[in-house]
């Protein structure tokens, strides 16, 4: 299983910032700049960062919900960035997303049914009475029952909306979900069910996801892959249980460090990171992290650091800090 | 395909209320006594408008029907004018002039504000949206009278100048509210969702969005509603009212110079039923925001 | 009053505050088509002839001219020799900035104007035509170095006036405010703005005007003379309980300042008059008649009134009437004769459809007199013993003729109701409306079409679009050829006309009267005239108003809207120190 | 510097605007609009005598050269003169809009400050009876015809038949004195009326607001209802409030009211629009709507300078 | 043991809404010694908030109300207080910090400014005093360059920099108690464990007791000393929180234990839920609320309701865990 689904390369985002007579650009929002990754089919890519580094800028932007200042997105090996409306179509199919807030991204004055039927007409699947055998199939994958087809979002739990913002993204049988944040609205019951529902779907169909989280629980639960992000950039990344088991850039062992453990007896040693969270309008030059990082040398402050195996580390397992050149 | 996930429950078993939205809305207002009451006023009003308009009753409003003023009888039950026309029928004839003002520019004036102002919103910095703001600008800078006049002229002889003035007006407001509105609702993730489905524009526009802006839309019908036939009254005054017929602004501005003769009755018919159907739509206008107003409404 | 006090900048001056129930838009007297400019214009310039101030009939007197005028034996030339002396106000446009003599050559000048398109004249129709030379004039390019043959100063203060025809009204046309004086510096002066800035040699000058009101102030160079009551046509039967009796062998002016309101809105009106001292003279609102009369024939004001209020009443010089378009095919004259004979029968069937006693009683405090034909009651040449049948209504009569004519609800034309915006005009339109109903017209043929300024109606009338022409006239002169002339075929549209009566034989009569002195035979000849128009079924004639005016009682007056205007205004006496008060009647002169 | 640049930049956004205002309204009211001709021909006018007057108005020009004149006229600041009374037409708006404005100020002043006011008290009691009683009668002002207002107060206020107390119409402003006595019964009736309508504006943008989020945290503090409402919660409500007022202010000023200037008689330019409506009278309906434009314009730039005043979130974009 | 500061007995909230009355709170009866950190936690809609509010009588009226039970803190009831002397109370002796930083702050005056209000509310403090008092707060909460912050609005601080500026303005009146409404859940791991750390360095420093409302219990382990369970209006289980971690007894808060999704175990197939889901606040069953879902279900858990029977350490279920 080590067909490559989807690649990212160098993809940068930038937001303008506009002013003056003119309305001229005078500062970039460089919410993401310069993103690599990797997911294979049928797998989990986890990404975790502080908030505000880029991370849903990055899953948009996978989706072309934004258009990419700069790099290449590949889905099966074609370039999707370049595509106009309509050759953008049958990728549209195979790509969908689960968004972080389950009531937000439900139109409120739509039927789950009308909801569901959307994409189907749109995308001319089956007649018009497969449609509605599909839509009753899509609820059911997610564990609800037919009565809850002419309803109206605001009638639903928050877990039961989420689920129907699965069922959504599931309708076109995508092969790439990006989930942003689809969890953390809930509590963890709740949390657990849609998760557990993540991980069938993931193996019945060969789904692979994308999965952005503040949880560094669950995205060691869901993911094959996690990735961490800082001011836009990957700074380290590997498969799960190399990141959780030896994390190698700073960034990520304080995220580690911080994670409040469910467990009263256990000593806490946490990393506090000092400093303000630089702004992606001007970062800091050399290694965007340097300024709150405990182990910052001359260097990172002027050089900017690549991701590299270090020594030692799994195959994949890659870091962009000057502690391991 | 199996069903996953079978330690969930089937959805909606012990959900409280299926009502939607709308029903929930409605069952809000029955239970708003001063919305009843006024929306059983307002369509006391619409019978009174149908028989008019089916000939029902007030079918002698153009009549000499008695003399000069006479005063309240069982003959005349709101005396007559000067030149002896039965004031009741024409009081009565009026409310159907009310409603066809007051409709027509309420709902073409909101539909056209909530289409513009949505396009508008939705593009928003693009040149149709400058387009679209620059013509509201426009239009918002001619004094409305003004403007009805030049309407009035330009379309010379043409029963619905008046209508088409207002119309051209009155959308704006709503226009620059479904705006504001739209610009707050596409960021909202189902927009986006709509996107990563390869919804078209103009389907994730007119389906998702505008309906959305409907508490907006609704109220702002209601006004503009109330503000026609309101504007009617002045406009009848200064001469650039309904053509034909009958209107309770005429009947005010008659009995203008009436009143000084210690002759009520033309205005006192006109503005009790003026201020019937006015008062009665601004309650209802309330209890109908305040019914589908989605903070109350949607908490779950 | 308890109303904003009294004006500390009035205190001890005698102001009289006059009400007018419109505003005039220009005081160039080039532009005086209204009453309300010709209230003012005829009052700050001097004009050759006045009426006089109290006869009735109406009667001329010289005024800036020394003398009536001598007429050539065949009544073509007209020769006026004016009053030396007279000076136009000081006025920056002059020179040395004091106002110069008036002299023949400025009369001349004021004429002309009127056939000088720059100024947007009004008033040519009076003389185009009768005065020689003036068409000439005008196609050289107006040249007023050069005038006409017609229009020639003699010398500086003679005038002469060269006719092409007898033209018996002239001496009329020189008492109105177009032909008022004007001086050619100031017209210069203050260009497009003349209008605003009156630079005149009459009995006041204007301090200041908006479309609100306008302040005058007497020009003491004026020549004011001793009142001689019996020489301005005092009739003491009429005109005694007035007072202005004590005004004889005084002399003027009795006021230091004239206000002129300018009040649209009745009720306004008549709240600022009944209010006190704020204005002195008003109209009685229609709609008030019945409150504030105690009696209408004699007027006599109700007793809560009459202590404070003088009260005259005064037949209108004009009438108000409906006249068909007679080009109107569907109405008026028709290729096919008999068509022709049906609309004829059509037209007489709604003149006795049309109800003027209740038009009169609706909208004329029933005090309006109704006449046949268009020779209004205010001229010598009315006849009052004319039959009343074709002012009388009769419905079923009114249908017999159209039954008889093969009219039916169906093939009736649509009749286009033209009109201005406003209550009255609809409300006259309604009730014609029901009155042609109950002749069997439907009411969706009688269509009304509004129209929001009077310009687009006068516009319509002028191009001959409309039916039925809707409208009142003011009699420029006491003279029946002022209103004859309407029908007169040669006048069709655009001129006034506007019915486009168009009768051969109509136009010859008009054409021997209008050469003849006021005689037995002209009036034959204009009341011959008026019964064609009668017969022809051609207009729904006739109602002249009666105007009721109220003035306090401390003012001494005996005001007119007609055809006198503003001729009045410089007699106008007030309760003050100069004596006038100790010889009236102290018993009256109680207020509040 | 940026603020500068931000006006100029506005200004320069202004023109369009203007363009588009004097454009429409010279199409409907000037080429389509009112034929002034037949107000200035005599009782008896010949063919000749129209074409000539056709001439002098500039009616027989092609439209393309008079809105090209038109235009120039602005650029020039040379709005020409009366088409009725030959008066400048500049003149003539330096003459009334003060005018105007005075008479129109303290009613839009008070109105909006008593709805202000109201609308707080109302918020407050939001859904009992004090509330419900002003929303009452915030409908009762709304509902009645503003032409019954006004004769209404002047029946009541200033005939004979009344308290008499003030005059009933005119305008002999010469004193402070003469100013409060001719402006107080208009001020009323223009209160009475806009006082429904902004009551219930301003109670619903402070209703909106006091369901935020900063209203219970102020709370939780124990911020007393008083400052809470007039501090906390106005400051945050000012944006409506502002666009609201700031943009009836070309209205309040150049349009004058024209009921109010025609039943009270006084000389502004409600009054003067309103005639030259009815009579065609080109020049000044051209130099009005102008006038309009620019003063939206100004009033555009000067409101977005406001919000960031009030709302530091927003930034001039 | 001390005395209790805060007795809460009985307390039951209502609201109207449009089905019927719903009672969001029903029969809650906890107390909150000097100086203690108590957890709150529970599912979502279980009433956590609502008994928040209602301490410092902020219950939205109408449509809520507070239908019984007592408040006692300081000696006197702070049901029956008047809305006067509730003021008074507020902020000065007992604070709140609610969810969302963004909003709960008001966007239009300076960070300053609030404080300085607030400052001023409860401190007789001229306003230069009450800055530096405010720059101080500031500073005390980690804020760095308070001096230059404390003239920023709202919009340009991060989320973490405005959940302490609300910490330092609840603060800065020197309550007893402290009710922190899930104070970081929208804030990552890093801030989430600053803003933590403030909390309980403060608390310690100002000898003040905090309610900690929230839905992660790696939380509530890491910073309290006792946790109460809240399962549909009522508390199911309260105990110190090393008990209650270690031997939880009421099945929900099993449940919920189990829930948790945890690091470097081994991953597990499927995470543990509770089955079943929260019952309507308008149709609740007689017994139990948690009958429904409960393995360990009695024939008596659906016919009575259980009681809390301790006050430090007890579960409202007739047949728990055994200890
Ligand atoms: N449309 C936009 N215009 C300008 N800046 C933007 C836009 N969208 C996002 N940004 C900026 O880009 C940066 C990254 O935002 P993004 O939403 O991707 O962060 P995130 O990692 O998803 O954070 P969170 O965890 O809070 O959701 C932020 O600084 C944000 O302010
Ligand atoms: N204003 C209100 N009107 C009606 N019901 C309300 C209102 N506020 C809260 N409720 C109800 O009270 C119950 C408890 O709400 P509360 O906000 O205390 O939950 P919570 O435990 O804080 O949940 P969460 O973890 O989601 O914040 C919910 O069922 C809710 O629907
Ligand atoms: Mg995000
Ligand atoms: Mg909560």
């Amino acid at each position: 299983m080590s067909d490559v689904l989807l690649q990212v390369r160098e993809l940068k985002k930038y937001f303008p910032v506009r002013g003056g007579l003119f309305r001229r650009t005078q500062a970039q929002v460089r919410a993401v700049d310069g993103v690599d990754l990797e997911l294979q089919a049928g797998q989990t890519y986890g990404l975790v960062g502080e908030s505000g580094c880029g991370k849903s800028t990055l899953g948009r932007a996978i989706l072309r919900l934004h258009d990419p200042t700069g790099g290449q997105v590949l889905l099966d090996g074609t370039d999707i960035t370049q595509l106009d409306r309509q050759a953008l179509m049958p990728y549209r199919r195979r790509m969908q997303m689960i968004f972080q807030d389950p009531y937000a991204s439900l139109s409120p004055r739509r039927t789950v049914a009308q909801t569901l039927r959307e994409p189907l007409d749109l995308h001319r699947i089956g007649t018009p009475a497969e449609r509605d055998e599909r839509v009753r199939e899509l609820l059911d994958v997610v564990g609800m029952g037919p009565r809850a087809l002419n309803r109206y979002p605001h009638e639903f739990s928050g877990g039961q909306r989420q689920r129907i913002g699965i069922a959504r993204a599931l309708a076109l049988d995508p092969s790439l979900i990006v989930a942003d944040e689809p969890v953390s609205a809930l509590d963890v019951s709740v949390q657990s069910q849609v998760l557990n529902l993540v991980a069938d779907l993931q193996r019945e169909r060969g789904i692979s996801f994308l999965f952005i989280a503040h949880d560094l629980a669950v995205i060691q639960h869901v993911s094959n892959v996690v990735g961490v992000m800082y001011l836009g950039k990957i700074v380290e990344s590997g498969s799960a249980s190399a990141v959780y088991r030896g994390p190698k850039h700073p960034y990520t062992k304080a995220l580690m460090s911080a994670i409040p453990v469910p467990d009263p007896t256990r000593g806490r040693s946490r990393i506090v990171l000092e400093g303000d969270v630089p702004s992606p309008r001007n970062p800091p030059p050399g290694c965007p992290f340097h300024p709150r990082c405990p182990q910052a040398m001359d260097r990172c402050r002027s050089e900017v650091p690549v991701l590299k195996r270090p020594a030692g580390a799994e195959t994949g397992h890659v870091v962009s800090c000057h502690l391991y050149d | 395909m199996s069903t996953v996930a079978e330690e969930l429950p089937a959805a909606g078993a012990d959900d409280a209320g299926s009502a939607s939205l709308w029903s929930k809305g409605l069952y809000k207002f029955r239970r708003d006594r001063t919305g009843m009451w006024s929306l059983a006023v307002v369509l006391a009003y619409v019978v009174i408008a149908a028989g008019v308009w089916l000939g029902f009753w007030a079918t002698g409003w153009a009549d000499l029907a008695g003399g000069k003023w006479e005063p309240v009888s069982a003959q005349h039950w709101f005396g007559t004018n000067i030149i002896g026309q039965d004031i009741f029928d024409r009081a009565i004839y009026s409310t159907k002039t009310s409603f066809e003002v007051g409709l027509v520019v309420a709902v073409l004036a909101t539909v056209i504000g909530a289409v513009l102002g949505a396009v508008a919103g939705f593009f928003s910095g693009s040149w149709l949206d400058e387009v679209i703001l620059w013509l509201m600008g426009v239009l918002d800078s001619i004094p409305f009278l003004l403007f009805v006049a030049a309407i009035a002229y330009t379309l010379q002889g043409n029963p619905y100048s008046m209508h088409i003035a207002m119309i051209v007006t009155f959308w704006i407001t709503a226009g620059r509210l479904v705006r504001g509105e739209v610009i707050k609702l596409k960021e909202m993730e189902y927009v986006e969702a709509g996107h990563a489905l390869g919804l078209p524009e103009f389907t994730i526009i007119f389906r998702h969005i505008l309906p959305n802006t409907s508490h907006i839309l609704l109220v702002q019908a209601t006004i503009t509603f109330v503000a026609a036939i309101k504007s009617e009254v002045i406009l009848s005054f200064l001469g650039l009212g309904v053509k034909d017929g009958m209107s309770w602004g005429l009947m005010i501005s008659e009995s203008s110079q009436e009143v000084l003769a210690g002759f009520f009755n033309n205005f006192l018919a006109a503005s009790a039923l003026l201020f019937g159907l006015v008062m009665a739509f601004n309650l209802f206008s309330d209890a109908l925001q305040d019914a589908l107003d989605p903070r109350t409404v949607s908490e779950s | 009053g308890s109303n904003g006090g009294p004006d500390p900048e009035l205190a001890g001056l005698r102001v009289y505050h006059h009400s007018a129930d419109g505003a005039p838009t220009s005081l160039d007297p080039a532009q005086s088509a209204t009453a309300y400019a010709n209230l003012v214009v005829i009052n700050a310039y001097d004009t050759l002839y006045s009426y006089k101030y109290l006869a009735r009939p109406y009667e001329l007197k010289p005024n800036l001219a020394a003398a009536m005028p001598e007429i050539s034996d065949d009544g073509l030339v007209y020769t006026v020799q004016l009053k030396p002396g007279t000076r136009f106000i000081d006025d920056p446009a002059f020179p040395d900035g004091k106002g110069r003599e008036v002299v023949a050559s400025d009369v001349v000048y004021s004429i002309l104007r009127h056939f000088d398109p720059t100024v947007r004249p009004q008033g040519a129709w009076l003389w185009q035509g009768r005065v020689a030379g003036l068409e000439e004039w005008k196609a050289a390019g107006s040249d007023y170095d050069r005038p006409p043959d017609g229009l020639r100063a003699v010398d500086r203060y003679t005038l002469d006036i060269r006719l092409e025809a007898p033209y018996p009204q002239l001496l009329y046309t020189l008492a109105m405010g177009y032909s008022a004086v004007v001086p050619r510096e100031a017209v210069d002066y203050y260009g497009r703005e003349f209008g605003l800035r009156p630079v005149g040699s009459g009995p006041f000058r204007v301090t200041s005007y908006d479309t609100a009101r306008i302040v005058l102030e007497p020009n003491r160079n004026w020549r004011w003379r001793p009142v001689d009551l019996a020489e301005e046509g005092y009739d003491p039967d009429t005109q005694a309980f007035t007072g202005i009796a004590a005004i004889d062998g005084q002399t003027p002016p009795f006021v230091d300042r004239l206000m002129i309101s300018f009040i649209t809105d009745s009720a306004a009106r008549w709240n600022s008059f009944t209010k006190g001292n704020e204005i002195q003279y008003a109209g009685v609102p229609v709609e008030l008649v019945d409150r504030v009369l105690a009696s209408k024939n004699p007027v006599r004001l109700a007793p809560k009134y009459e202590a404070r209020y003088q009260v005259v009443s005064d037949i209108e010089a004009g009438f108000v009437y409906s006249a068909f378009n007679m080009a109107d095919e569907d109405f008026g004259y028709h290729p096919d004769p008999e068509q022709q004979a049906r609309n004829r029968v059509l037209r007489c069937a709604m003149i006795r459809g049309f109800d003027w006693r209740r038009r009169n009683d609706s909208f004329y405090f029933d005090l309006g007199v109704v006449f046949p034909g268009v020779i209004p009651p205010v001229v010598p040449e009315f006849d009052p013993d004319l039959s009343l049948d074709s002012v009388t209504r009769d419905v079923a009569g009114a249908k017999r003729m159209l039954a008889e004519a093969g009219w039916t609800a169906d093939n009736l034309p649509t009749m286009t109701y033209g009109s201005v915006g406003g209550v009255r005009s609809r409300q006259f339109y309604e009730q014609f409306r029901a009155w042609m109903m109950e002749i069997g017209y439907p009411r969706e043929k009688i269509v009304l079409k509004q129209f929001a300024t009077f310009g687009d109606l006068n516009k319509q009338w002028r191009e001959s679009r409309l039916p039925l022409i809707s409208a009142g006239w003011g009699l420029d002169y006491p003279d029946a050829e002022n209103t004859l002339q309407l029908f007169y075929g040669p006048n069709g549209a655009p001129g006034s006309n506007s019915s486009n009566y168009n009768n051969p034989e109509y136009d010859v009569l008009y054409e021997q009267a209008a050469v003849l002195l006021p005689s037995p035979e002209r009036t034959r000849i204009y009341r011959r005239m008026n019964q064609m128009l009668i017969d022809d079924c051609v207009a729904v004639t006739g109602l002249s108003r009666t105007r009721i005016a109220v003035w306090h009682r401390e003012v001494l007056m005996y005001p007119s809207a007609n055809i006198v205007g503003g001729f009045f205004l410089p007699f106008v006496a007030l309760a003050g120190d100069n004596g006038i008060l100790e010889r009236a009647e102290p018993a009256r002169l109680t207020l509040n | 510097m940026e603020l500068l640049q931000y006006s100029l930049r506005k200004i320069a956004t202004g023109i369009p605007l203007v363009i588009g205002v004097t454009l429409i309204s010279f199409l409907l009211m000037v080429y389509f609009g009112p034929d002034k001709t037949y107000e200035l021909v005599g009782k008896n006018p010949t063919a000749e005598q129209i074409a000539e007057v056709r001439a002098e108005l500039g009616y027989d020009q092609p439209v393309a050269v008079r809105y090209l004149d038109y235009l120039r006229e602005l650029v020039t600041l040379d709005l020409g003169f009366s088409d009725s009374t030959g008066e400048r037409v500049s003149a003539i708006l330096a003459r009334t809009i003060p005018i105007s404005a005075a008479v129109a100020l303290p009613g839009f002043i008070l109105g909006n400050l008593f709805g202000v006011l109201l609308g707080l008290f109302a918020a407050f009691y939001r859904g009992v009876w004090p509330d419900k009683f002003i929303m009452a009668a915030a409908a009762i002002g709304m509902s009645i015809s503003f032409l019954i207002v006004i004769i209404a107060f002047q029946i009541l206020l200033s005939s004979s038949y009344g308290l008499n107390l003030f005059p009933v119409r005119g305008w002999d402003v010469h004193s402070i004195g003469d100013y409060v006595l001719y402006v107080t019964v208009p001020t009323l009736a223009t209160v009475f009326v806009a006082l429904g309508y902004n009551t219930r504006f301003y109670r619903s943008v402070i209703v909106e607001e006091t369901t935020r989020d900063y209203v219970r945290t102020a709370r939780a503090f124990g911020m007393p209802a008083g400052p809470l409402y007039y501090k906390l919660i106005l400051k945050n409500c000012m944006i409506p409030i502002i666009t609201r007022i700031m943009f009836s202010i070309p209205f309040v000023v150049i349009s004058g009211s024209l009921l109010i200037e025609s039943y009270f008689g006084i000389p502004g330019v409600g009054k003067v629009t309103y005639d030259a409506i009815v009579t065609g009278d080109q020049p000044i309906l051209k130099a009005v709507v102008a006038l309009t434009a620019v003063l939206l314009v100004a009033v555009q730039l000067l409101t977005d300078i406001m919000y960031r005043w009030v709302d530091p979130r927003v930034a001039l974009k | 043991m001390t005395e209790p500061l805060l007795r809460v007995r009985d307390l039951a909230v209502e609201f109207d809404t449009e089905q019927g009355v719903v009672r969001a709170v029903d029969g809650v009866s906890f107390d909150i010694y000097p100086e203690e950190t108590v957890g709150l936690v529970g599912e979502s809609g279980c009433g956590k908030t609502v008994t928040g509010l209602s301490l410092l009588g902020l219950i939205p009226q109408p449509p809520g109300r507070i239908a019984g039970g007592s408040i006692e803190f300081g000696g006197r009831d702070l049901v029956q207080t008047s809305e006067d002397e509730m003021r008074e109370i507020r902020g000065s002796d007992i604070s709140m910090i609610f969810q969302e930083p963004m909003t709960a702050l008001n966007p239009v005056f300076t960070i300053g400014t609030q404080m300085v209000d607030v400052l001023r509310l409860h401190k007789p403090l001229s306003a230069a005093q009450a800055r530096r008092e405010a720059i101080d707060m500031l500073g005390h909460v980690g804020i760095p360059a308070p001096a230059r912050r404390i003239e920023e609005y709202p919009h340009q601080l991060s989320g973490g920099q405005r959940q302490r500026v609300m910490i330092a303005m609840a603060l800065s009146c020197g309550p007893k108690l402290l009710v922190a409404d899930e104070p970081t859940t929208a804030l990552d791991v890093t801030t989430q464990a600053q803003v933590l750390e403030q909390i309980n360095k403060l608390q310690e420093e100002f000898r003040m007791a905090v309610i900690l409302v929230t839905h992660d219990l790696g939380v509530v382990a890491e910073t309290c000393r006792r946790a109460m369970v809240m399962y549909c209006g009522k508390i199911v289980e309260t105990a110190p929180i090393e008990e209650l971690f270690a031997r939880p007894r009421h099945p929900y808060t099993m449940g919920l234990l189990n829930s948790i999704p945890r690091i470097h175990e081994q991953r597990p197939e499927r995470l543990p839920v509770i089955p079943g889901r929260v019952p309507d606040l308008l149709h609740l069953p007689p017994g139990c609320r948690f009958a429904a879902r409960c393995e360990r279900v009695l024939d008596r858990c659906r016919a009575e309701q259980p009681e809390l029977s301790g006050r430090d350490s007890a579960a409202a279920c007739f047949n728990p865990e055994p200890a």
